[in-house]
């Protein structure tokens, strides 16, 4: 196998964690082998001309299982949320760059909604190096707590309306914590806000991105976004390739 | 397994499967699955004499039976292509199209020219991308437009040179006739068929070139059409794609008249199809008897 | 539920969605789901001054996102149609637009003036069919064409008259604007793309017409893309089709540029989508604070 | 409910009973209430534009349920085959003309291949006035022979290579039989040499054709058909609505 393949691996698990988000484990021996946290896969739907960019979750080398979890957003993922254990489906994977691997630093992991399963992969890696402060809209909407928890990761829980944890954004309840480098996925205000903080702190901070793709590797120059050259002159980088997790001082957020 | 070979303009192909311009970059991303060698061709992203940074995203999205892109052009410009893509490619074994745009006719001249003293076995020409907003669409749409691009191309052009053509036209034929009496060795067709789609929720189109080109299996039908269309009008042969899949539309496309094959959107939903394909159509011959690809081109007997 | 009203060329349909000519024939078959008073109006089956067989079969076939047909305008005739199929359909409780077709202008003529005296409330003029072998697709595919044929119609016709325009041109916005020019009191756009499918082991044209018309849902970016093309080049309003199988398709179609909406394919795969989409339009319209179809008329804002 | 609807209906039992060959039973109470033998189904798939027309095959009113047996022939068909009991589907039912429904007639009910299942329906009807001839490719490709006998019907096989029954043409075997009408399903050339046989004895004989449909109602005018009218006019009716069954006499077989 080259640096990612594409192959049918079977379900072994799905659960339904929160209302619209599921909780998918693939078979996936392969894949587990090579697979990096922030790395995505990309996923075939039977019918349709574009697969479903997904971010791996979690990935257990010994157990060969990759871990999903996604958010009904549309009907790709709404007919994947149909999927049962059992069920095949192809991945494309393992793709794109994940986040960087030092596991000593103090590292805040910072996640908006659907943008906080990608974090767990890396907080698995981090031990207790790791701060997450998750944020959701309500205390249904809550996903993953327990995991960043059983990883070692000292975990907070924001929630918009206060129904859980802190009452307010993320950032607001992040900027309480000490850490030496910052890994963030969530909507494009909250990056901005992290982004913000991170500079504040002098510290370097990755972002994990989405962009609507084709291909998913690289070739057909679909999935551009808008980033700064060592030069500071803007150019279109590409999220399957170059990122989706990219430096946050290289990105322009829009 | 049967004999896949098929020649075009001069250039003879180990088997009909071309990957489509767009679709496969320079080749690299794919040759992670498998040897570039597998495939009869590929043909480059389409070539500018300078650098282009192509449209901003949205750049891609799905709709049913296909997909729309509205890349815009993004690529190295030929100079890059030449010293950093085209020698790794040029190692793969397997045959080398390269696909040229442009704004004015100077821009294609000039890129061709760079490319005579390459190892590029074709040169595509690629009057009939949508996605430009000036130039680009003005020379596939027109009879004269054709004629001009492709005479003036000719006279640059040392490499066999093949016209690639819009299907946003009332009649495409007319078109091959154009790029032919123009001196092109080939014309291939279809590019994508324009069209657009609309975020309900924020009102605004969904790819930020607010129209892009829609391609994909749905496209078949046209594509077919289009060849047959085309096949009884000219004599240099035609590479005939646009929605192919299966080795079944492969063969389809050949008895509409095709005398090789591209493919394109069907790499993101399968990169392994071309392999595929190519199986499907070793069988196929084997099982009925055809000895070479050419006998079903324009093997389709109308009613 | 919101208001769902619009009004075209002076008509008032109680909501946007009417059937496409072909599709739904003189509407009796679908009577059996749902009262015909639950659609804005019917665009009866294509009707010609004489009866016409129409093609031999196969007619219709499946195709990746959507389908193929080649029916060739079978009907009993325009006389059969005012005795026979309008008294039961004009007691339905829906507009009847009268979809009319021919090979010479003076069978269009001769069939709209038959029809001035009937309680029809719109006439489409079919120039657009791309199934039949002579006259129809002429008239359809260059601006002298149009203008001619819809001056011609327009000075017998005393009804509302729409063109309905084929997408098998180079620029459709003309063809709109040489019938606007001309006295057409709206357009509907789009037709079928011309297309075809190839028996692989007959080596036949799967339809016994060798090509047929593309419908379905394949082709809602590309009317998306031709509906918005011409709304800005024509003061009359657009009615819009190709596609539409969701409530979400229309109001794509109707942010494009069109003030109301036929459906025609979707109709086979379930009969009861212009309830749903009904519905659906009506959820968006008291969600988004909507009062009138009207305002979502051309409301996309492009980049 | 009017003559047809379109419903969705559960998926009782499935069973592959031969190569590439399926018997579906849906729950279905109101369509078999309503539907006659010879008449049939458009069953919508998923993702798909047109729907499937598949013929009944039986008729269950106090069980409510209709029974459909098909052969994967292409891809709609073969996703068909892959549901299971438990799963709906949208069936628009019944549709079309059936077989003529006198009981008293001694019946020659005789299918080829794929086109025995239609007959099962009729056979139901006449019990023991059914004379069923059965013909197949052979041994393994034998269906609904029991099905058959069970209601009654004296039930004769012939098979292509002779590999069970009769060797032969499903009419030679028929030759042999005593009937004063025919029921047919089947290949064109079968149907043709079933209409001479019933020419010969002067019986009436009724055909079930296939053409390829649309909107299975008689909107479209998709399934044309030539057809002979009454002073011999060929015109195109439409097998879905004038059909499937159609009296020998009227049907042009090309
Ligand atoms: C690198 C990456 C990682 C992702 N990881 C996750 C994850 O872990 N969990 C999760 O729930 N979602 C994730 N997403 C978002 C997910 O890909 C989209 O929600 C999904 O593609 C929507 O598909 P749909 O058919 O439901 O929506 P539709 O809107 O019907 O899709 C239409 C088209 O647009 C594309 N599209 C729509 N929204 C997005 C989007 N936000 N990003 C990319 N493509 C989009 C679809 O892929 C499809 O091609 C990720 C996206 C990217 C790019
Ligand atoms: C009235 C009627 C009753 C039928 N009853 C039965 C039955 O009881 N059992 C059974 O196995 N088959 C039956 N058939 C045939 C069955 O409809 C086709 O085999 C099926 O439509 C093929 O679909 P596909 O997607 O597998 O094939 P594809 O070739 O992939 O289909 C492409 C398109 O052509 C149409 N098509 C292809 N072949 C036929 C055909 N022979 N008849 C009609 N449409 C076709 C399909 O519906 C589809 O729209 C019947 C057909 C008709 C018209
Ligand atoms: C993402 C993408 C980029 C493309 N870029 C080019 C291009 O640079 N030059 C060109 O001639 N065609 C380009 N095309 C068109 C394809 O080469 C091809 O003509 C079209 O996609 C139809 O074939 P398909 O249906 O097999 O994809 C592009 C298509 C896609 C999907
Ligand atoms: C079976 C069939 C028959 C048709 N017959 C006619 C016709 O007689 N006159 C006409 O103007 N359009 C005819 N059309 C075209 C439709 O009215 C419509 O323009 C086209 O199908 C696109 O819309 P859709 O995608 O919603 O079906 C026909 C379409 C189909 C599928
Ligand atoms: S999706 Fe093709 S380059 Fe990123
Ligand atoms: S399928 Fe539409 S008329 Fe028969």
């Amino acid at each position: 196998m080259g640096r990612y393949d594409s192959k049918i691996c079977r379900l072994k698990k799905t659960e339904k964690i929160a209302s619209g988000i599921f909780d998918f484990l693939f078979e996936a021996p392969d894949f587990a082998r090579q697979a990096q946290p922030g790395q995505f896969a990309n996923i075939r739907l039977p019918g349709r001309t574009l697969r479903r960019p997904i971010s791996i979750c979690g990935i257990d080398r010994e157990g060969g299982t990759l871990r999903f979890v996604f958010q009904i957003r549309g009907e790709g993922t709404a007919e994947l949320a149909e999927y049962k254990a059992g069920d095949c489906l192809e991945l494309l994977a393992p793709l794109g760059k994940g986040f960087p691997r030092e596991q000593n630093r103090k590292t805040l992991l910072i996640g908006g909604g659907i943008g906080v399963p990608p974090l767990l992969g890396a907080a698995a890696e981090l031990g207790t190096a790791a701060v997450a402060v998750l944020g959701f809209r309500n205390r249904e909407a809550v996903i993953l707590e327990e995991d960043f928890k059983k990883l070692g990761a000292k975990t907070l829980v924001a929630t918009d309306d206060g129904s859980y944890g802190f009452h307010g954004l993320v950032t607001e309840l992040a900027a309480k914590e000490e850490f030496e480098a910052v890994f963030a996925c969530g909507p494009a205000p909250m990056l901005k806000a992290v982004r913000a903080l991170a500079e504040e702190r002098h510290v370097p901070c990755f972002l994990s991105l989405e962009e609507r793709m084709a291909c998913g590797i690289g070739a057909c120059l679909g999935c551009a976004t808008p980033l700064l050259d060592e030069e500071g002159n803007r150019y279109y980088g590409h999220v399957c390739k170059d990122g989706p997790v990219f430096d946050a001082c290289r990105v322009i957020l829009e | 397994m049967a004999n896949l070979k098929v020649t075009v303009a001069g250039v003879e192909f180990e088997n009909p499967l071309i990957a489509a311009s767009g679709t496969f970059g320079f080749g690299k991303e794919y040759s992670e699955f498998y040897p570039l060698s597998a495939l009869g061709g590929v043909s480059c992203k389409g070539i500018t004499i300078k650098e282009r940074p192509g449209n901003p995203p949205p750049r891609v999205t799905e709709a049913p039976g296909g997909m729309l892109n509205a890349v815009g052009l993004q690529n190295p410009g030929v100079d890059h292509f030449i010293e950093y893509d085209l020698p790794w490619l040029s190692r793969q074994g397997t045959k080398i199209i390269a696909n040229v745009a442009g704004n004015a006719p100077e821009d294609y001249c000039a890129t061709v020219e760079k490319l005579n003293d390459t190892c590029v076995d074709m040169v595509e020409l690629n009057i009939s991308c949508p996605n430009v907003k000036q130039g680009g669409v003005q020379f596939g749409t027109t009879c004269e437009g054709v004629f001009g691009i492709t005479s003036e191309v000719r006279k640059h052009c040392k490499k066999p040179l093949m016209v690639k053509l819009s299907p946003n036209v009332t009649d495409i034929s007319e078109m091959a006739v154009a790029a032919e009496s123009a001196g092109a060795d080939a014309v291939s067709m279809i590019n994508t068929l324009t069209g657009m789609r609309i975020d309900i929720h924020t009102k605004r189109p969904i790819l930020h070139n607010n129209t892009g080109g829609f391609s994909g299996p749905a496209l078949l039908p046209i594509a077919l059409r289009m060849v047959w269309q085309t096949a009884g009008k000219i004599k240099i042969p035609i590479v005939g794609l646009g929605g192919i899949s299966t080795w079944q539309d492969a063969v389809e496309m050949l008895l509409a008249g095709a005398s090789a094959l591209q493919i394109g959107t069907v790499l993101f939903t399968d990169p392994y199809a071309p392999l595929k394909i190519c199986e499907g159509l070793s069988e196929y011959m084997d099982k009925n008897g055809v000895e070479s690809l050419k006998e079903l081109t324009g093997g389709m007997r109308p009613w």
